[in-house]
């Protein structure tokens, strides 16, 4: 297998988007029957590469090749039309409609008269369905299920065409033991029919599972291509790391005040249980966990947005019931959300009323606007932030991914918040503006400010926080100093106990 | 950069530009120079604009209402039948005794709970605005008919006529509680902390939440606000007829949304103004001054409308996207 | 469910609020209205409503939505309860005249109030059309205003704006025609504008507005609509502009209290009777041909002039006015 | 979580009753308007209802296409109103002649409608309202905004014809609920309107041309919007410029009770045919009975917002 030819090879393929380089001359050769893992921090190109192999984005410059042939892909269609097929992180489902339209949708089975065929469909979608073992109608409709189900669908999608390639982007993120077993299985499957796999987790354990050889992307460019038997945990993470720590982080020591946050037994039905934790002042406390944990939850959840069912919280020694984000806000908690578009700015609004939404959540003027106030804070923070902009009046839209991260901040400090809620606040940025971020965190905490850090990126987790919590399946399991945990010792806690007695068994 | 008299700088010099980006402006001003010599002149007649500004003064304080509910990605398909509903139990409580000042008040309340009610639906009922505010209309259009079995109401005291008839320094007092209504609109939405709630609502509904803002509250007033606003156009309109009416015209409602949307205000919420509404129902308004100075074929008129809102708004996102 | 059941809830709310039962032996008259959706309108259907208590019969109607299509489905809703008699007033002559031929399938007389429908009233079970004239009032209007202008100035002279009706319906042709019948008699008065106010009080001041505009004091002697509701529109634009030389230079149609009222204190020159009061006549033709009576196939109905120019116009007038004011008829 | 049997039955009783629910409300109207009044279930009566209503009922089917598509056809009211018209002027030189312009000119305002859409990004709400104003003043100027006479009485007497005591047009619908369904159901064109309704992203990146299926979408609505315009010609026996007003907000009220959503990819026509005569049978009933037609808004306006009021809160 490894002198076989390769099916599909990538040569010096680099992407350029506005002000960001994606990709840096990154080669890749997959082969038939082989598991190609690839690996990676967030924002190191794993997702712009399979986009480029699928036809999605158009490369920069670069050739590709499939069965030897220089090809130039326009759409997914092209890539389609080859048997590069990808099964993408964001769900490209149609929600509406059913289990069985949705796995068909390329390709409907058709009557002689040109007709859509549904007794096949809904039997071919239910034997499909058959093979994982699912209990999933074909007839149910997408939004109907969960997110998991989703996946599984997704998945069988992908599967009812003829692949040659098949990209599985962190197709286990969602999924737990058995279902991942079952996808195990199938991956099986397909190699031994001789399809090649390329397949993107954060779960470095499942390199070692089922990958063949291993490509770690970082800031764009490929750092290695190895065969896993060649291959060790501590090296994959070197790799994936890079540079030493110290050049990448910064980190101040700041003298820890007093509890600021109490959560004792925190529950939220389905999706946040037991959670028993305290924050000091001055600290930055790191939430680390496989995305699915409950660590956005959690953050919601302390930040009023999901109703606590049973436990305490008690913030700046006062025992608290949030109703709402708006409650929180009020006892000085700040949140600045993973899904900066959606949930984090008012894209289509100036930075400025994007910053003085803080000042006005503070409540701090009752109906009229004070401009002289709110004008001299938005430009105070802007600066404070560095954001970089014309003009305050420009729409948040405009700016790109860290300033739009850095407006969202500004706006919490002028909500004047005492404890900042950050949930992957560097994803999507670019490493300039990733250590201007750090140095400003480092500012927060010497300003008697308290964090709570989610962020998937255990090297910035551990370099950043004085404590770490580590959670999987919305509980807390473990706690660490963070100058005592080990990447490995986080992520064996971070997996689900279910999962561990599954891979340790195989 | 960043500092304030910086951003000021930036916001001066965009003003040789403005003329360039702004379709309205530009077609304010041909609509202008066009009108005045189609119609030799009579058309900048101080008494010609004065008299267009009266008979636009209802559509332009409904207008004002809807903008909020466009910005707040809604629409208000009630405000017509809103308004014969107030105009009913306006002419109806003045004639029945009760003087002036309580039939004004409950008038302008009968709005403000209407507009609650169809808020109501919206947030809590997570109906589409579009058809919870037709349900709404054809509810407030029977309960209008109802009050008298749909007649009209005649002998409205004396006092309740001035707001249709009267002028203060020769300015229609219509034209005046049009102005005054406006800028309470442009003062609401610019200067006060309910505005920029607005703003941030129709922009981004679950950004505005995690900041903290009462996304229903933001919504219900808006409705209210729409439904006091076509009160205050019942009662102007009450005035000026001298009757009570359950039949207002149904497409002075199609027009306030025309107003809106040749003002720049986006259907997708969260971008416009209502000064740019203001500016839109004054273009509608010179519009069919026009056609009726220059004695133009009315029929064509909700057509040249329509052909205006498709070209402001293609402008418009054209516009949008070059920035 | 819980919708079932809303839905139960909701109809079982309607039906406390309907009218059921009637007495057996009355006659049952069914009367289709175009909409309520004008004071003359709303003033035709009060009318039937009054004659139909005052002359013993049961009435049942409902209205079209000004809507051609509505009305003759509801139409048929009339007729599926049996009635007597049918009385209706069509929107359009064409499109409401299948209703005669659904009338002669369920023999049910039909009697058509202020339009006729095509088929020719008197054949089949159309017994009756029960109109008035619109062509000769707007023509005798016409007449009273030349003489009124030869009283003013000596000579039959003067000009003239017009408001129209709603444009298109019989009735604007024929008011815009009449009055033009009787004027072309005299070359000096002249019409110089003509626009339409399409019926309602509001449009009728802006074209006003709009014609005071164009029209400086002096040019424009007489304005004639073709409706009360927009001369009181129009009487509005007149008073707000100040141009009180046009103040009791006002012919309309109609003779709405309101309008006669404003002839009384001399606002108004003159109000031509076009009042929707058809209730009279049309119950009492069913009724006699439900007696076996022969009944006139085309009934034109007698009209009346206010004005105040003469002693025996103002006596007239002042005697209606003080009589729709004591019975409180509503028009 | 698929070991979680309870939640399994869960969807499937949900499912099972968003598909019951609707016949159930048919079969409780009609059983009402039977209760309330001898005249309901009168042949004579039921005959009524449908070929009063009969123009809305063509026009929902068009507007659940558009719903489901994503967008919205304000302008299907006009199109009507222009199709009388010009029906009553070409009518008398050739019947064929006229049919065929009057639904060539009504799908090719659905295709403009459509490229607009496309080309200008506008909302379809806007779009259309301003497309509603353009095609009825063509209608205004083509009638000089009085009635055109001149269809013919052969072609006026096909509204009210029956084949074997069953109204034509009841077959006729029939027909078009029947064909639009097939055509939803089974034609790839037809799920392609549920993709890009559902997800355009995810409909684009499968190869579907979003832009054109849309242009589709808004010919389709024109078409039924003709076949309307052909039916409210016999049945008004003559072009009205001026009719068919509102007529859009019937159909999308119709389409709506009948579970079609605002925001794409969901809606059966079949629901929508129970929603259209749900509807008219509302109506009928609310005439029959003699309520006050100043009631009668209030009703329907009730009507809308508890039927769609409690799907969006049982969703939620």
């Amino acid at each position: 297998m490894r002198e076989g030819k390769p099916i599909l090879e990538m040569r010096q393929i680099t992407k350029s988007f506005p002000g960001v380089r994606a990709l840096k001359k990154v080669d890749l050769a997959l082969r038939a029957g082989e598991v190609h893992c690839l690996v990676g921090e967030n924002g190191a190109g794993k997702s712009t590469l399979i986009k480029i192999m699928t036809g999605a984005h158009s490369m920069s410059s670069g050739e590709m090749l499939v069965n030897g042939t220089p090809r130039e892909l326009n759409s997914p269609q092209d890539g389609r039309k080859l048997g590069i097929r990808a099964i993408y992180q964001e769900l490209d489902l149609l929600p509406t409609l059913s289990v069985a339209e949705n796995i068909f949708m390329e390709d409907v089975p058709k009557t002689k008269l040109g007709l859509v065929d549904w007794s096949t469909m809904n039997r071919r979608a239910g034997e499909l369905l058959g093979m994982f073992k699912v209990e999933i109608s074909p007839h149910s409709l997408i939004k109907d299920l969960t997110v998991a189900e989703q996946q599984i669908v997704a998945i069988v999608k992908a599967l009812s065409q003829d692949s040659k390639v098949l990209i599985m982007d962190e197709p286990s993120a969602v999924l737990t033991g058995s279902e991942l077993e079952r996808l195990f299985g199938i991956i099986e499957e397909l190699r031994k029919q001789g399809v090649a796999i390329v397949y993107i987790t954060h779960r470095l354990i499942e390199v070692f599972e089922i990958g063949d050889i291993v490509t770690v992307l970082r800031d764009g460019e490929n750092i290695v291509t190895e065969r896993i038997e060649a291959v060790t945990m501590e090296k994959l993470i070197q790799w994936m790391v890079g540079r030493e720590m110290d050049e990448q982080f910064y980190k101040e020591t700041v003298e820890l005040g007093d509890v600021v946050l109490e959560a004792k037994n925190l529950s939220v039905e389905g999706l946040v249980k037991d959670v028993t934790f305290q924050l000091r002042e001055g600290e930055i406390l790191g939430l680390a966990g496989l995305v699915g944990a409950g660590r956005t939850e959690l953050l919601k959840s302390l930040f009023g947005q999901y109703q606590v069912d049973s436990g305490s919280l008690t913030i700046f020694g006062e025992e608290s019931r949030l109703k709402s984000p708006r409650d929180a806000i009020a006892k000085g908690l700040g949140f600045v959300p993973e899904d900066r578009k959606n949930e984090g700015a008012v894209l289509c609004r100036s930075i400025e009323e994007n910053i003085s939404l803080g000042v006005l959540a503070k409540r701090k003027f009752k109906f009229l606007v004070h401009f002289p106030t709110l004008f001299k804070t938005a430009v105070e923070l802007a600066t404070y932030v560095k954001i970089r902009c014309h003009s305050l009046t420009q729409e948040v839209v405009t700016l790109s991914g860290g300033n739009q991260q850095k407006t969202v901040l500004a706006k919490w400090l002028a909500s004047e918040s005492k404890i900042l809620l950050l949930d992957e606040p560097t994803r999507g940025i670019d490493v300039g503006s990733k250590l201007e971020f750090y140095k400003f965190m480092a500012e927060l905490v010497r300003n008697k400010k308290s964090i709570i850090l989610v962020s998937s990126e255990l090297p910035e987790l551990m370099a950043l926080s004085d404590r770490i919590l580590v959670m999987s399946n919305s509980r807390i399991r473990k706690e660490f100093m963070a100058d005592e945990a080990t990447q490995e010792q986080i992520l064996e806690h971070a997996i689900p106990q279910e999962l561990r007695e599954s891979t340790s068994a195989s | 950069m960043n500092n304030s008299s910086d951003v000021r700088e930036s916001i001066k010099s965009k003003v040789p530009s403005v003329l360039a980006t702004n379709p309205r402006l530009v077609m304010f001003l041909v609509l202008v120079v066009v009108s005045t010599v189609l119609s030799r002149g009579v058309f900048l007649s101080p008494s010609n604009i004065h008299n267009m500004l009266r008979q636009y003064s209802t559509i332009g304080i409904m207008a004002v209402g809807q903008t909020v509910v466009i910005l707040l990605a809604g629409v208000d398909l009630s405000q017509g039948s809103m308004m014969a509903l107030v105009s009913m139990v306006v002419a109806y409580l003045n004639v029945n005794g009760f003087g002036i000042v309580l039939p004004l008040v409950v008038g302008l309340l009968v709005g403000a709970l209407g507009g609650l009610f169809s808020g109501t639906i919206i947030t809590k009922g997570k109906v589409p605005p579009f058809i919870a505010t037709l349900a709404m209309a054809s509810i407030c259009r029977g309960l209008a008919t109802l009050i008298t079995q749909s007649r009209p109401i005649y002998g409205l005291s004396k006092e309740l006529l001035v707001f249709g008839r009267d002028t203060i320094g020769g300015i229609g007092i219509q034209v005046i509680i049009w102005a005054s209504v406006g800028l309470l609109g442009i003062f609401m939405i610019t200067r006060t902390v309910y505005g920029r709630g607005v703003y941030a609502v129709g922009g981004n509904e679950k950004s505005a939440h995690l900041s903290g803002i009462n996304v229903q509250k933001v919504k219900l007033l808006g409705y209210a606000f729409s439904g006091i606003c076509a009160a205050i156009a019942a009662i102007v309109i009450t005035s000026r007829m001298d009757m009570g009416g359950p039949y207002v015209n149904a497409n002075d409602n199609v027009q306030s949304i025309a107003s809106v949307v040749i003002g720049g205000t986006s259907f997708a919420g969260g971008r416009g103004s209502v000064s740019g509404t203001i500016l839109g129902t004054v273009i509608i308004a010179m519009i069919n001054n026009l056609m009726n100075l220059m004695l133009i074929n009315p029929y064509i008129q909700q057509g040249i409308i329509g052909a205006i809102i498709v070209v402001t708004v293609t402008l418009n996102q054209r516009k949008a996207r070059t920035e | 469910m819980r919708k079932v059941s809303s839905v139960l809830l909701v109809l079982v709310l309607i039906s406390f609020m309907s009218a059921v039962g009637f007495a057996a032996d009355r006659p049952l008259i069914a009367f289709s209205q175009v909409a309520m959706n004008h004071p003359w309108r709303i003033a035709m259907t009060n009318d039937i409503v009054y004659w139909a208590e005052k002359l013993g019969v049961d009435l049942i109607w409902n209205e079209g939505e000004a809507d051609a299509a509505i009305q003759l489905t509801k139409v048929r809703d009339l007729l599926l309860q049996e009635p007597d008699a049918l009385i209706m007033s069509p929107f359009q002559a064409t499109a409401l005249d299948p209703v005669k031929e659904m009338c002669d399938e369920a023999g049910i007389p039909l009697v058509t109030i202020d339009r006729s429908i095509d088929s020719e009233p008197g054949t089949g079970m159309y017994i009756s059309f029960i109109g008035k004239d619109n062509t000769r009032i707007a023509r005798e209007l016409g007449e009273f205003v030349a003489n009124y202008l030869y009283e003013l100035n000596g000579e039959y002279k003067g000009n003239i704006v017009e408001i129209q009706e709603a444009v298109g319906s019989s009735a604007t042709i024929e008011r815009y025609n009449g009055f033009r019948e009787a004027i072309a008699e005299y070359p000096d008065i002249n019409i110089i504008a003509t626009q339409s106010g399409h019926g309602y009080r509001v449009e009728g001041t802006k074209v006003m507005e709009n014609y005071l505009e164009r029209f400086p004091a002096g040019t424009i002697d007489i304005v004639y609509t073709h409706s009360d509701e927009m001369g009181l529109g129009a009487l509005q634009a007149i008073k707000a502009a100040g141009r009180t030389e046009l103040i009791g230079r006002l012919v309309t149609m109609d003779g709405q209290r309101a309008a006669i009222e404003t002839v009384v204190n001399g606002e108004h020159l003159g109000v031509a009777d076009y009042a929707p009061h058809f209730g009279e006549a049309a119950i009492k033709t069913i009724l006699a041909y439900l007696a076996g009576d022969e009944v006139e196939p085309v009934q034109m109905l007698d009209f009346n002039l206010y004005h105040m120019t003469t002693p025996e116009g103002e006596n007239f007038t002042r005697n209606y006015y003080n009589r729709m004011l004591a019975e409180d008829l509503f028009y | 979580m698929f070991q979680n049997r309870t939640q399994i039955k869960n969807k499937v009783g949900s499912n099972f009753s968003g598909n019951i629910v609707l016949p159930l409300v048919f079969i409780a109207v009609m059983l009402i308007g039977a209760l309330i009044s001898p005249l309901f279930f009168s042949v004579q009566n039921l005959r009524n209802i449908i070929i009063g209503s009969a123009t809305f009922g063509i026009l929902a089917s068009g507007m659940t296409v558009i719903l489901i598509a994503g967008e919205i056809d304000l302008s299907v009211g006009s199109q009507v109103a222009l199709t009388s018209v010009v029906m009553a002027t070409l009518a008398p030189r050739s019947l064929t002649l006229a049919i065929f312009v009057s639904v060539l000119v009504t799908v090719s305002i659905g295709i403009v409608n459509g490229v607009l859409l496309t080309k200008t990004k506008m909302p379809s709400f806007v779009l259309t309202l301003s497309t509603m104003g353009i095609v009825r003043s063509i209608a205004l100027v083509i009638g000089d905004g009085q009635p055109v006479y001149g269809v013919p009485r052969s072609y006026a007497s096909l509204a009210n014809a029956s084949v074997g005591g069953i109204p034509l047009v009841a077959l006729a619908l029939v027909v078009i609920y029947l064909l639009t369904w097939f055509f939803l159901k089974y034609t790839t064109l037809g799920r392609s309107i549920y993709s890009v309704g559902s997800n355009a992203e995810a409909a684009r990146l499968t190869g579907i041309n979003v832009n054109r299926i849309k242009v589709a979408a808004y010919a389709i609505s024109g078409f039924m919007a003709g076949l309307a315009g052909l039916y409210y010609t016999s049945y008004v026996t003559l072009g009205l410029p001026d009719g068919a007003v509102d007529y859009e907000t019937e159909a999308i009220t119709a389409a709506i009770i009948g579970g079609a959503s605002f925001f794409g990819g969901e809606g059966q026509v079949t629901n929508t045919l129970l929603g259209f005569l749900i509807v008219a049978i509302v109506k009928n009933i609310l005439n029959l009975m003699g309520v006050s037609p100043f009631v009668q808004p209030v009703a329907i306006g009730l009507l809308i917002i508890v039927a769609v009021g409690v799907r969006t809160m049982r969703k939620s």
